[in-house]
């Protein structure tokens, strides 16, 4: 019996690891596809209506994208405000991360998307000296609230990313450039900022993936049926054919498409970076240490 | 080579400077002048870099104040115009640290040619001209196009040497440019550092434990100990009859 | 745009079949004020509902139109104002919470004029009545007399709706009063009446209140439910707007309000109930 | 003019750092008020009604703190999985951090909560050798379900973290239990585990922050009025009494009190384990080669 | 000190190691014999870690075996059984490393006390008793209840090494113990080494470029060249006249 086993082992392992693995995945997909015709789900309806829950995918994309394009800009005025030793800029920028950070995403969207509009049209009614449309500004459509939404979070949290990647960057360089006699703006923009890009990069793109996930949330404040992603589309056919489940289960496959593509092409972006012309201080350092380390064996 | 006043291109003077508590240097006062050179030298934690360090305000001084090229200034808050001040004295000082610190995002060319192109020093042909001589001077023309990575460390430092020298300063710092190298690439280093003395008489202020260098290029050296100079001289003079026991100690460490 | 060259192409189109359907002349033609000046000015009547409710209001997916009684309705509405209608869809909470800032006009979603409601909204004449129903599992025999079999159960309603209120028995509006026939159920409040029924499918729920037509359309779908006794109530339906509205909104109000009075008078509700609902829900039971 | 500024800039830098941040923290709190006030918020129907909305902070916290267990559990079982070769562990693992990290949270509770009944419903009708209440083990309250998808979600990204604090234990520890016979379980218990806990508690930290916030997507699912957290109160209220934005305004304010606050009680932790018995590997390697390189200097 | 195959403890047959394509030890044969001290050294990257970290499977061989107290295994696979053999034979062999790998999370006795405790090696008191004893031999009795952080690196290896004794090995393995060491303290560890060998007759190999030690105490040296044995015998002999010019050239470096 455990001789048996044991040559089953043996045999086994002349099988490459990745296409045990990958039959390990294909076993799972199949228990769950058995789970889920055992639960009686339509895969019929499902079919019919991934093209037009697929249709969405394009404004998910736009959110995601509008999203984090807001929150690389935020999190890096919100990081040069953390490390700067302005009193103003440093306080708002932690204000700002600490509410954004603090508070859910969903009540953020809803504050914006509902408590901001009575704001504007209340200070404009109070100032007259304010300009022409003013209260308008305020008045933010679902996906524009949506947007600037996700993109002030996720900034909060990658104001620390952006903070952390700056930090990176030896304090060498940044003494350098000083004595160089650069001003401050040349020192970031032609030294410290390309340099904290490589190590910024990698985590910006797991936001980038994260956020793409959250745009369903947007779903929650209503979004006019030109411009429903994803995941309003699901609810909205699902709810109509009393198919809910097959819609969750739909958009939850897409969703999942679109996480492993991107997180494929992050992973190849982030190895690319990897082996680019310039190895991390860090790294170098460990070298020069452990070649002093062996050097001081017999050489 | 002791000169007039006039020929000061450095003074630092009565300079302490505290990190919280810590007071590491105790009451510095110097003057190089115009062509000399100065080796600064002394044991780990005497204060040197830090001394360094202040005369191109990398560190604010506690106290005291530094003068170069004519400008004066003291330590305290850094206000919109004491930053442009001291910016203005650090385009009269080049530096070269011990990490080398060049750019890893550039490549040598522009890492000679970014500061001067920024301060504005000229036109763009002729920031290139001069990067190019000084490449050439420090043997390295050929290594214009390359990233720093991929120099040895003796190559990296030279190219330091070049960056600094294209702001023209009129003074240049060296913080154990050589403690980093193997000890084969030392020597092309301080090669370059001779030349500069001899050929171009560029007023220098070095940290550095070669005393064999001391003694041919330096003009003076002054001995820190504790966060003080403890005693200054001509090399022939300092290496071979030091007056304090603490420098004759560390000395006979080193040779 | 040149005024003289849009309504000249308008004209023929948008105008001419407006009056041919009513035979009249359009709100719009006459003297307006404030919102409804407004509306006519832009030529466009923004409407928010539902599409996921049919056979009130649904998303057709190939061509991408709204199709329902609540839309002909408001298509009708619109026609009669003189002006094109445009559509809006937030999430029900936003748009009975009132505040609309402009966002969109007014409210066709078959929503019931509760007290409290009309303290954010303005509310029409009801242009029907829709039966609110109790829905049990289809094996369930224990639910007979609904004024005592389902006192203390777990009944899920779609929260903030009038089922959840009429449970609650907070469900007031005036001129029409309503029999709390179930005592302290147990009230589970779901994100939408679909949630609540795939619960009560579920076995959560001992029951499930909504309206008649979403119960029918979940059991036509096949679903192990069935309908459980008579309509508990009838809840108007009235087409609403906001109060808060700047320009007010109370000219367009009373402008719609006279449309749907017209349409009751003129047999064109009736017509559009029996085309969706297969019979009369315009008038009160 | 230039010259009042910088002695105004003088006379400023004698006051502490903090002291300044903290006003403009202040004179933040005092602009938003002045905003809310100017946009006719109800601060009365705030007080009033903070007492009811607070009271659901028991519920938010025992759905965070179930959560984490759950996902403490987890991301054990994942990352020991991840680094094991075992195929059908790995593969396991793999899929289910890859799932529950590329669907959003608010899908997979759907499915759990609507999805999970049916499948177990008629799986009892079909197979009657299963024990009898099979299909009602699936049938999870509207707490269980968001406790276990925020469980499995967040277990699936602690996943990492898990298998990053086990990776950073040095190599040679396990090694050492390796040449001293100790068995996998005992060298995980009593040499590893020990040893990575220190990294992974500060992040594990972070993520209970975070859970606390994606609490409120429970009430998405319907609760029953006995154990209403927080978001589902403020909603309540905040519609019956037409203070939609007064409600979300006040629950955002109780998020971010519990978000300061265990970030502060955080922060302690992080600094505390910062100075315990042992000071990380790489630190001392690193002050190691630094001594190195100070004594490569004359002696 | 030869004896009869009965005699031997470690026996690594035809042993070679590759890390994918790199083939690190290419065909290594050695016996070494009970009491016998065997010290191994050769440049860096000659493979000899690699060897010593095979005969306790650390590193499972490519090709050929080892046996250790009369366990004889192979590489291939880790099915369960193989897993439960090697744990087997691992019980025989003590192991020290260059960086010490002490638990940092445990005191220094439950450093000590730890493995012999999970393997069941006699009672709680027993294996206290004994665990004391060893601390006493290496002369840290007193540091019993200390956190090995607050140890210097001398005391951490003393305590590894009676960390390994604790399981009453055949053989001691010791890959470079001192080389971490700040010389001042390799004198320490070098004589716990030697006592093991004098007074308990302890079967070690030694990797170390510590010569007087080898010289002292080895039985037997074997030089180790990109992967081979290129010869062995008695210390006095092999470092007195190699046969080899890169024995010689070597020698001469460390010497
Ligand atoms: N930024 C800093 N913060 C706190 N202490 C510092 C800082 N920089 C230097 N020191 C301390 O000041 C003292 C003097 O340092 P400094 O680098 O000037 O010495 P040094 O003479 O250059 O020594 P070395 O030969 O090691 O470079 C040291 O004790 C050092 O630890
Ligand atoms: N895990 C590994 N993966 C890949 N290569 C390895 C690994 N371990 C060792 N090597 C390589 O095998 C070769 C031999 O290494 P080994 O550590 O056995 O040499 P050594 O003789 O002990 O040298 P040193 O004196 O530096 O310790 C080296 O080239 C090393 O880089
Ligand atoms: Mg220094
Ligand atoms: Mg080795």
């Amino acid at each position: 019996m455990s001789d048996t086993w044991e040559r089953v082992q043996l045999a086994s392992a002349r099988i490459p690891f990745r296409i045990k693995t990958g039959a390990v995945w294909i076993a799972l997909f199949a228990f769950l596809g058995f789970v889920g015709s055992s639960a009686g789900f339509d895969l019929q309806w499902i079919q019919d209506n991934m093209r037009y829950i697929a249709g969405g995918l394009r404004y998910t994309m736009y959110t995601a994208l509008g999203g984090i394009a807001l929150a690389v800009v935020m999190a890096l005025l919100g990081a040069l405000a953390r490390i700067s030793r302005n009193p103003v800029a440093n306080g708002i920028a932690g204000f700002y991360v600490s509410f954004f950070r603090g508070t859910p995403l969903i009540v953020q969207m809803f504050l914006l998307y509902l408590a901001l509009p009575p704001v504007g049209r209340n200070l404009a009614a109070k100032y007259d000296w304010l300009p022409e449309g003013f209260a308008d500004w305020f008045l933010l459509d679902v996906m524009t609230a949506g947007i600037i939404a996700l993109g002030l979070n996720y900034g909060a949290y990658m104001t620390e990313i952006f903070r952390a990647g700056i930090q990176s960057v030896a304090a060498g360089q940044g003494e350098a450039a000083d004595a160089l006699g650069m001003t401050y703006l040349q020192k970031m923009r032609k030294v410290v900022l390309p340099q904290a890009l490589r190590v910024i990069i990698p985590p910006t793109g797991n936001e980038f993936i994260a956020m793409m996930k959250d745009t369903a949330l947007v779903s929650f404040l209503g979004t006019t049926v030109d411009t429903m992603e994803i995941f309003r589309r699901a609810q909205l056919v699902g709810k109509h054919d009393f198919k809910n489940l097959e819609a969750y289960v739909a958009v939850a496959l897409l969703y999942w498409a679109l996480t492993v593509l991107f997180t494929y092409f992050q992973a190849r972006l982030e190895r690319r970076l990897g082996r680019g012309y310039d190895r991390s201080h860090v790294v170098k350092l460990a070298e020069a240490s452990l070649r002093q380390r062996r050097a001081a064996g017999p050489a | 080579m002791t000169g007039t006043s006039t020929d000061v291109v450095v003074r630092i003077e009565g300079l302490h400077k505290s990190f919280g508590h810590l007071e590491v240097v105790k009451g510095v006062d110097l003057d190089v002048h115009r062509g000399e050179v100065v080796v600064v030298f002394g044991r780990s934690g005497s204060g040197k870099s830090t001394v360094l360090r202040c005369v191109n305000f990398i560190e604010d001084p506690t106290e005291g104040s530094i003068e170069v090229a004519g400008i004066r200034l003291g330590g305290g808050h850094r206000t919109r115009r004491k930053r442009e001040q001291i910016r203005q004295l650090r385009l009269h000082v080049g530096m070269v640290f011990q990490q080398f610190n060049l750019f890893p995002n550039m490549t040598v060319l522009d890492n000679v040619t970014c500061a001067p192109r920024m301060a504005g020093k000229g036109s763009e042909t002729e920031i290139a001209q001069r990067a190019k001589d000084l490449l050439d001077r420090v043997g390295l023309a050929d290594k214009a196009r390359e990233h720093p990575a991929r120099l040895s460390g003796g190559q990296q430092q030279r190219v330091a040497i070049a960056r600094a020298l294209a702001m023209e300063p009129d003074v240049m710092l060296f913080d154990e440019p050589t403690s980093a190298l193997d000890p084969e690439l030392t020597g092309e280093v301080l090669s370059v550092m001779k030349t500069l003395s001899t050929e171009m008489h560029m007023t220098m202020m070095v940290v550095t434990h070669e005393m064999g260098f001391a003694r041919e290029v330096a003009d003076r050296m002054a001995f820190f100990h504790e966060g003080r100079i403890l005693e200054e001289g001509p090399p022939s003079e300092l290496i071979a009859s030091p007056r304090y026991a603490e420098t004759r100690a560390f000395l006979e460490a080193v040779l | 745009g040149g005024d003289g060259s849009s309504t000249a192409t308008e004209e023929p189109t948008g105008g001419g079949q407006t009056t041919e359907a009513t035979g009249d002349q359009t709100v719009c033609a006459g003297e307006t004020t404030d919102l409804l000046k407004e509306i006519c000015d832009k030529g466009v009547l923004t409407v928010s509902t539902d599409p996921a409710y049919p056979p009130q209001s649904s998303l057709n997916e190939q061509t991408g139109d709204f199709e329902g009684f609540d839309i002909d309705v408001a298509t009708e509405i619109a026609k009669r104002l003189g002006v094109d209608v445009a559509w809006e869809t937030p999430q029900w909470d936003v748009i009975t919470a009132g505040s609309w800032n402009g966002r969109w006009d007014t409210t066709v979603g078959s929503m019931t004029p509760t007290n409290d409601r009309q303290e954010v909204l303005y509310f029409t004449q009801p242009y029907n009545y829709t039966p609110a129903v109790v829905v049990t599992l289809a094996d369930d025999d224990s639910v007979n007399d609904l004024s005592t079999d389902l006192d203390g159960k777990k009944i899920g309603v779609c929260s903030g709706c009038t089922y959840e209120q009429f449970l609650n028995k907070d469900l007031t509006i005036d001129g029409y009063t309503f029999d709390f026939v179930i005592d302290d159920a147990k009230v589970s409040g779901y994100d939408t009446d679909t949630t609540a029924l795939q619960d009560l499918a579920n076995g959560r729920l001992d029951a499930v209140i909504t309206s008649v037509t979403t119960a029918q359309g979940y059991i036509d779908a096949g679903n192990p439910v069935k309908i459980v006794g008579d309509p508990v109530f009838y809840e108007p339906l009235s087409v609403g707007f906001d109060k808060s509205s700047d320009p007010s909104s109370e000219s367009l109000f009373e402008a719609v309000d006279q449309i749907v009075a017209d349409m009751h008078a003129d047999g064109t509700l009736t017509a559009m109930s029996n085309e969706w609902y297969g019979l009369d829900l315009t008038t009160q039971q």
